[in-house]
């Protein structure tokens, strides 16, 4: 060994040491963030997603140096993921759990019927000491009926505003086929969140865009037979067909469609959860042309990046799923900003700070752009049209850039949620 | 800690249900129409207090009451049946409860803000415990003893001559009625009973989660209510505790450090557990255990 | 006491009953015998009401009871034993008695909550007469289901007696005994007939029947064929031929 | 006038449609009963497992490419296989007496059945070999679907099978007898377990047939279709008659054909509240079913 080679290992040596050193005497402190959303039954695929993201984005933050507390020490991210089952008291007993532990914030529910309760237990107003509610901050990725984060001032979301969107579609919509004159709506019932999308977005935004909607027709979650709602839809020959239901019942209207040869003249539109790998999977054929609105596409080399990594850590990244990465990113920042100490004896103190912090919060930086948030603790994040050809979901417009893509087959779309 | 005095609200609930379930089983009625009472008892107690602004106590009374009346309604005819066109009767009924909650809508305007069961979107902001600062150990304690009088009745009940009427009928009908016992009189009080039992944990419950909807009030729900009683044996109200306390706290929080085995294992294991016949899951050995902590003796019979 | 009228049962296109009349006076004890199938079980269960009649009338103290459902009929004054024992395996001894206090003045002679949940005095001395009556005093906490099976019929008798009844319908209640057993069985037959009870004896075992009965009604093929004292039954060449010659062969 | 005329072609489609559906009902349904007829005991797990056998066929179909004939007798075979392991599970060790807990097992089972299908799958809807590619079939101003067409004519076959199993072979004889009279067939050197065992892997079959048919005439295979096969075929058994199965088969074609008479007058929200009621009220009135048997 000669004298150079000596010193080089000598040099790496000590760095090595150094480094370690460093690590010990900045007393690197755990920041407890919990997942929780469905990992059982038919929801399962939201929950798995979810908590692919939680990890990969807790673990691209780590990996890049942590987080800067306020006493100026570095924090790592520990993620926890429960699992709700969809079901209420299971959501309950979890952010019960979660408050009496030392848990930071958590990131969650997938189930809107979970957000629900476990917003109601939260306390309404802050501040307020007559209302014994749980003082803990749940920064929502997943659950997307309207208006949830109303229920209290600890509840934030960061999911996409579907009025926004299907406001945007439905005008766009009327500019691109001015000829297209009427809607035919399709609602599956007895679920909150397609129910509300129906008749509090779409039907009322296609009003505004000067359509006329010319019949609805209705089914349940799990029904299998459609023939005589799509005779409706037959009948009523509408311009635009906007269905309002999950992946499931899509797919099985979308194929009594090809069986009795419906086919709207203009447009089909989707709700934002079917834009995921559960249409392409059990219907992709029948989907093929359906357009819509989404807050994620890997459109730009981040969003690519999540999307890598996400499959990496077992899960798709869609429009549900990838908020679960802002949110993480939004909480460093929070931290950060809010001078959070992320110490045992802190977290009471820790989680105001949070909360203060995400509701002085009036834009964040989202995969898609920036996210407006709004006075009642929503989002408003930037999306894009997509639809679905030869089995994968490509970018058929977006709104946010003036260059329009074109609507047809010669679209450069970037192709994504590649089908299995 | 909170979480843990948080459980025990769900283990209270859960035994009101499976309580009310027993009562009938007892009968031997297998009854899936407890998800029906349950939900009725919780739109009707989250009306009284989140709409009208009433108190708890009579909110849940009102509820457990209307609870009662209907099982008492649907008693008549649905007795007619039984084994396992009983449980189809039953269920059938549950399901009409759930669907008319699907399409019922009563709105009040609070603070500007509509309240009241939405159809499909449910009902939320049933706020009675934090809004009146009711702290998590105080609504522990209210429950567990509306559990400790439901339950402490019924024990006491059960070790009566009523309890051994109603068991006789349970075990053997025509026995029961060529011994001059009205079969349909003992049958409908016991659905009544149940209903009113179901109906209050079911306010309960609504004050829990402050949010009800529809889908909360399915097959799944009346399958746990007959659950319970089946998976703690019929030896007394012991056994429906022990059962809610090995599923709600064992298989369902006490598993998940398992991750997805837990929803794998919580089938299978109510099947193995059958299997074994740890049929009084805890109701034997419990039973004599609490005798020999309260140097109760067995009663030789009533009053001598 | 009793008295049938043409009580007929038809179950689908199978003549079970077939016009049978019969009376039983007070405080006597009728036996009803005839092969296996010829309507002996299906009468007595006629008269407590499990089956519905297709014709005829069931009179009870001078009253129709025809119509009267099966625990009012019990209230009326009947009381049954089965064929097959029924007793309520799970139950103790003790309260497989206390259940069946159900005659209209144990009803209506105490307050609802005393007879539901408590338990007077007399009702207690009642239940600890029966058992002794049956024997079983040193076993009223066992459950019903591990005594012995002369136990169990001793019990289900027991029961039978718990509503005070004025006529007793005992089906088969030899079958399986030994003769040590059945002689037994006799003495508390004849025990309850000097207490005045009235007895509608159904029975196989031609030791019992011949040796307690007043008189003998005889069945075959749903139709009574025969009624007289056991001498003249024992003599009448129809019985001979449909029933102690199937019995012969 | 012609408005009139339309509105009762529409209603006559409507029904058709719906009776048409109802033969998936009444496949689910005879499996119910026929397990019923033998054990007089309800196997709630049965949706379940035939839902799990027509999964497992997804691997032919997906991994072996096999034409659909094939995915449907893996189907069958694989259902008939789980058809065995609830027996085993769930009635095999448990005292014939003890029928609340055979019934609880057979709910455990069913969420096991359940849950293993959402692990293995995600939970995801996944496409399932159609049949005719979904042809239509026209008669003037009518349509029918033509597959369904082939799930009814599945559903008489499968019967008339069954039917010659049980009247015309000894299997079906033991069968019989096992059903009747336990206790003698014990005596007769029939085995009991052995037969109960049989109408499992039978049921099964059944079950695969039925799963495979109905996953094919909706087109995808999703763990939301057992809430409805299991309630369907539960009240279609007990329409029909717990243990008749001709009954179950009317009974199945009649829920499909009141169901879409519902909806198309009173709209989807209020149709299963009439079917439901309406099972409320025949059970009251009629608590032996349309072809069923008065037990004691």
């Amino acid at each position: 060994m000669n004298r150079k080679t000596w010193i080089a290992v000598m040099a790496v040596a000590s760095m090595l040491a150094l480094g370690l050193a460093d690590a010990a005497t900045a007393a690197e402190r755990i920041i407890k963030i919990a997942g929780f959303g469905a990992k059982s039954g038919v929801v399962r695929s939201f929950g798995v997603n979810a908590e692919a993201v939680l990890r990969a984005a807790t673990d691209d933050i780590n990996n890049s140096g942590g987080v800067r507390l306020g006493d100026g020490s570095i924090g790592k991210f520990q993620v926890d993921f429960f699992d709700t089952r969809c079901n209420a008291e299971e959501g309950i007993s979890i952010v019960r759990r979660l408050a009496s532990a030392d848990y930071l914030i958590a990131v969650g529910p997938t189930c809107s019927n979970v957000a629900e309760p476990v917003f109601g237990i939260l306390q309404a107003k802050v501040g307020d000491s007559s209302d014994t509610g749980l003082q803990f901050p749940i920064f929502t990725d997943g659950a997307i009926k309207g208006g949830l984060a109303k229920i209290s001032e600890w509840s934030f979301r960061n999911v996409p505003s579907e009025d926004a969107m299907y406001k945007a579609l439905f005008v766009w919509l009327a500019e691109k086929h001015p000829d297209a004159k009427t809607v035919f709506g399709g609602v599956e019932e007895d679920f909150a969140h397609s129910r509300f999308t129906w008749y509090s977005v779409m039907k009322e935004r296609s009003v505004q865009a000067k359509f006329e909607v010319v019949g609805e027709a209705k089914w349940l979650l799990n029904d299998t037979n459609f023939t005589t709602q799509v005779r409706e839809m037959k009948k009523a020959n509408a311009d635009i067909v906007s269905i309002s239901s999950h992946p499931f019942t899509t797919c099985g209207v979308l194929k009594e469609m090809a069986r009795q040869r419906v086919k709207p003249r203009v447009a089909l539109v989707g709700l934002t959860s079917s834009s995921s790998m559960e249409t392409l999977n059990g219907c992709a054929a029948q989907a093929e042309g359906i357009i819509i609105p989404t807050s994620f596409a890997p459109t730009n080399a981040k969003a690519q990046r999540v999307a890598e990594l996400t499959a990496k850590y077992g899960g798709s990244a869609d429009l549900h799923s990838t908020a679960a990465w802002e949110n993480v990113e939004i909480i460093r920042d929070v931290i950060v900003a809010e001078k959070v100490m992320a110490k045992p004896e802190t977290v009471q103190q820790d989680r105001r700070r949070m909360r203060d912090g995400l509701a002085k919060l009036k834009s964040t930086a989202g995969l898609m752009g920036t996210i407006a948030r709004t006075e009642d603790r929503e989002a408003v994040k930037p999306f894009v049209y997509a639809t679905a050809k030869e089995g994968a979901w490509v970018v058929l417009y977006d709104p946010a850039k003036a260059s329009a893509l074109r609507t047809t087959g010669e679209t450069p779309a970037l192709a994504f949620l590649p089908q299995r | 800690m909170d979480f843990y005095i948080g459980l025990l609200q769900i283990f209270g609930i859960h035994t009101l249900l499976g309580l009310s379930a027993y009562l009938l089983i007892l009968t031997g009625q297998v009854s899936m129409a407890q998800a029906g009472f349950f939900a009725i008892g919780a739109y009707m107690a989250g009306i009284c207090t989140a709409m009208w602004g009433w108190h708890i106590v009579p909110a849940l009374a009102l509820g457990g009451l209307l609870s009662g009346v209907l099982a008492l309604l649907i008693g008549f005819p649905a007795l007619r049946v039984k084994g396992m066109m009983l449980v189809i009767a039953t269920l059938a009924f549950s399901e009409v409860v759930r669907l008319f909650f699907f399409n019922f809508n009563y709105t009040v305007l609070r603070d500007g803000i509509p309240i009241g069961p939405i159809g499909a979107e449910g009902f939320r902001r049933i706020r009675y415990f934090p809004e009146n600062g009711w702290t998590t150990i105080e609504v522990s304690l209210f429950m567990g003893l509306i559990v400790l009088l439901v339950g402490g009745a019924l024990w006491w009940a059960d070790r009566s001559r009523l309890g051994a009427v109603v068991r006789a009928v349970g075990e053997d009908e025509l026995a029961a009625q060529s011994v001059g016992i009205n079969l349909t009189t003992i049958k409908v009080a016991a659905m009544t009973l149940g209903g009113v039992i179901a109906g209050i944990g079911g306010g309960l419950y609504a004050h829990m989660t402050t949010h009800v909807e529809h889908l909360n009030f399915g097959i799944l729900l009346a399958t746990f209510a007959i659950a319970y009683p089946i998976l703690g044996g019929m030896g007394s109200v012991f056994g429906t505790l022990a059962a809610v306390v090995f599923v709600q706290g064992f298989l369902v929080e006490g598993l998940r450090f398992l991750g997805d085995w837990r929803n794998l294992l919580f089938g299978l294991l109510i099947m193995l557990a059958m299997n074994v016949r740890i049929k009084q899951l805890g109701d034997v050995r419990l039973r004599n255990l609490l005798r020999g902590l309260f140097g109760l003796r067995r009663r030789s019979h009533a009053g001598a | 006491m009793l008295a049938l009228e043409g009580l007929t049962k038809h179950f689908g296109g199978v003549q079970a009953l077939q016009d049978l009349n019969l009376k039983v006076s007070k405080g006597s004890i009728m036996g009803l015998i005839g092969p296996n199938g010829s309507g002996k079980s299906t009468t007595v269960n006629l008269i407590c009401g499990v089956f519905g009649i297709t014709r005829g009338r069931i009179l009870f103290d001078g009253e129709d009871i025809s119509r009267v459902p099966t625990h009012l009929r019990l209230s009326q004054g009947i009381a049954r034993t089965f064929q097959n024992i029924r007793l309520f395996g799970q139950l103790t001894v003790w309260q497989n008695l206390w259940v069946a206090q159900n005659a209209p003045e144990q009803k209506h002679g105490e307050p609802f909550l005393r007879r539901w949940f408590g338990g007077s005095r007399r009702a207690q001395a009642q239940v600890q007469g029966l058992l002794e009556f049956a024997g079983l005093a040193h076993k009223a906490q066992e459950q019903a289901s591990n005594l012995s099976f002369g136990e169990q019929r001793r019990l289900e008798l027991a029961r039978a007696l718990a509503s005070q009844p004025k006529l007793l319908l005992l089906d088969e209640p030899a079958a399986g005994m030994n003769m040590e057993e059945i002689n037994d069985l006799k003495q508390r037959v004849l025990a309850l007939r000097a207490e005045g009870k009235t007895i509608l004896l159904v029975e196989h075992v031609m030791e019992l029947v011949m040796g307690v009965t007043d008189q003998i009604a005889v069945l075959d093929f749903g139709r009574k064929i025969a009624q007289g004292s056991p001498a003249e039954v024992q003599q009448n060449p129809q019985v001979r031929e449909a029933y102690l010659g199937t019995q012969a062969r | 006038m012609a408005d009139f005329w339309l509105e009762v072609a529409d209603i006559t489609q409507s029904a058709m449609d719906g009776l048409l559906y109802g033969s998936t009902y009444a496949l689910i349904g005879i499996g119910f009963t026929l397990i019923f007829g033998v054990m007089r005991k309800v196997n709630i797990a049965f949706g379940a497992a035939s839902l799990a056998g027509t999964y497992a066929s997804l691997v032919a179909f997906q991994v072996l490419h096999a034409p659909a004939i094939v995915v449907f007798a893996v189907s069958v075979i694989a259902s008939g296989v789980l058809g065995y392991v609830v027996y085993l599970t769930c009635f095999r060790f448990i005292a014939a007496s003890n029928e609340l807990g055979s019934l609880l097992a057979t709910i455990g089972m069913l969420l096991f059945l359940d849950e293993v299908t959402v692990v293995s799958t995600q939970g995801m809807p996944m496409p399932y070999p159609v049949l005719f590619s979904d042809t239509m079939l026209f008669f003037g101003p009518f349509s029918l679907r033509s597959d369904l067409l082939l799930v009814f004519v599945a559903s008489v076959v499968c019967t008339g099978i069954l039917l010659a199993v049980i009247y015309r072979t000894r299997l079906g004889l033991a069968t019989r007898v096992v059903s009747q009279q336990p206790v003698a067939a014990l005596l007769c050197g029939i085995s009991v377990p052995r037969t109960n065992a049989t109408t499992f892997v039978l049921s099964g079959f059944l079950g695969g047939v039925a799963g495979s048919f109905i996953a094919s005439s909706v087109g995808l295979l999703s763990p939301l279709l057992l809430i409805p096969v299991t309630l369907k075929g539960l009240v279609v058994t007990v329409i029909g008659g717990l243990g008749s199965i001709p009954g179950a088969i009317v009974a199945g074609l009649l829920v499909g054909l009141l169901e879409n008479v519902f909806l198309y007058f009173r709209g989807v929200t209020e149709r299963d509240i009439y079917v439901m009621l309406l099972l409320f009220i025949f059970l009251a009135v009629r608590p032996r079913g349309l072809l069923g048997r008065l037990h004691a």
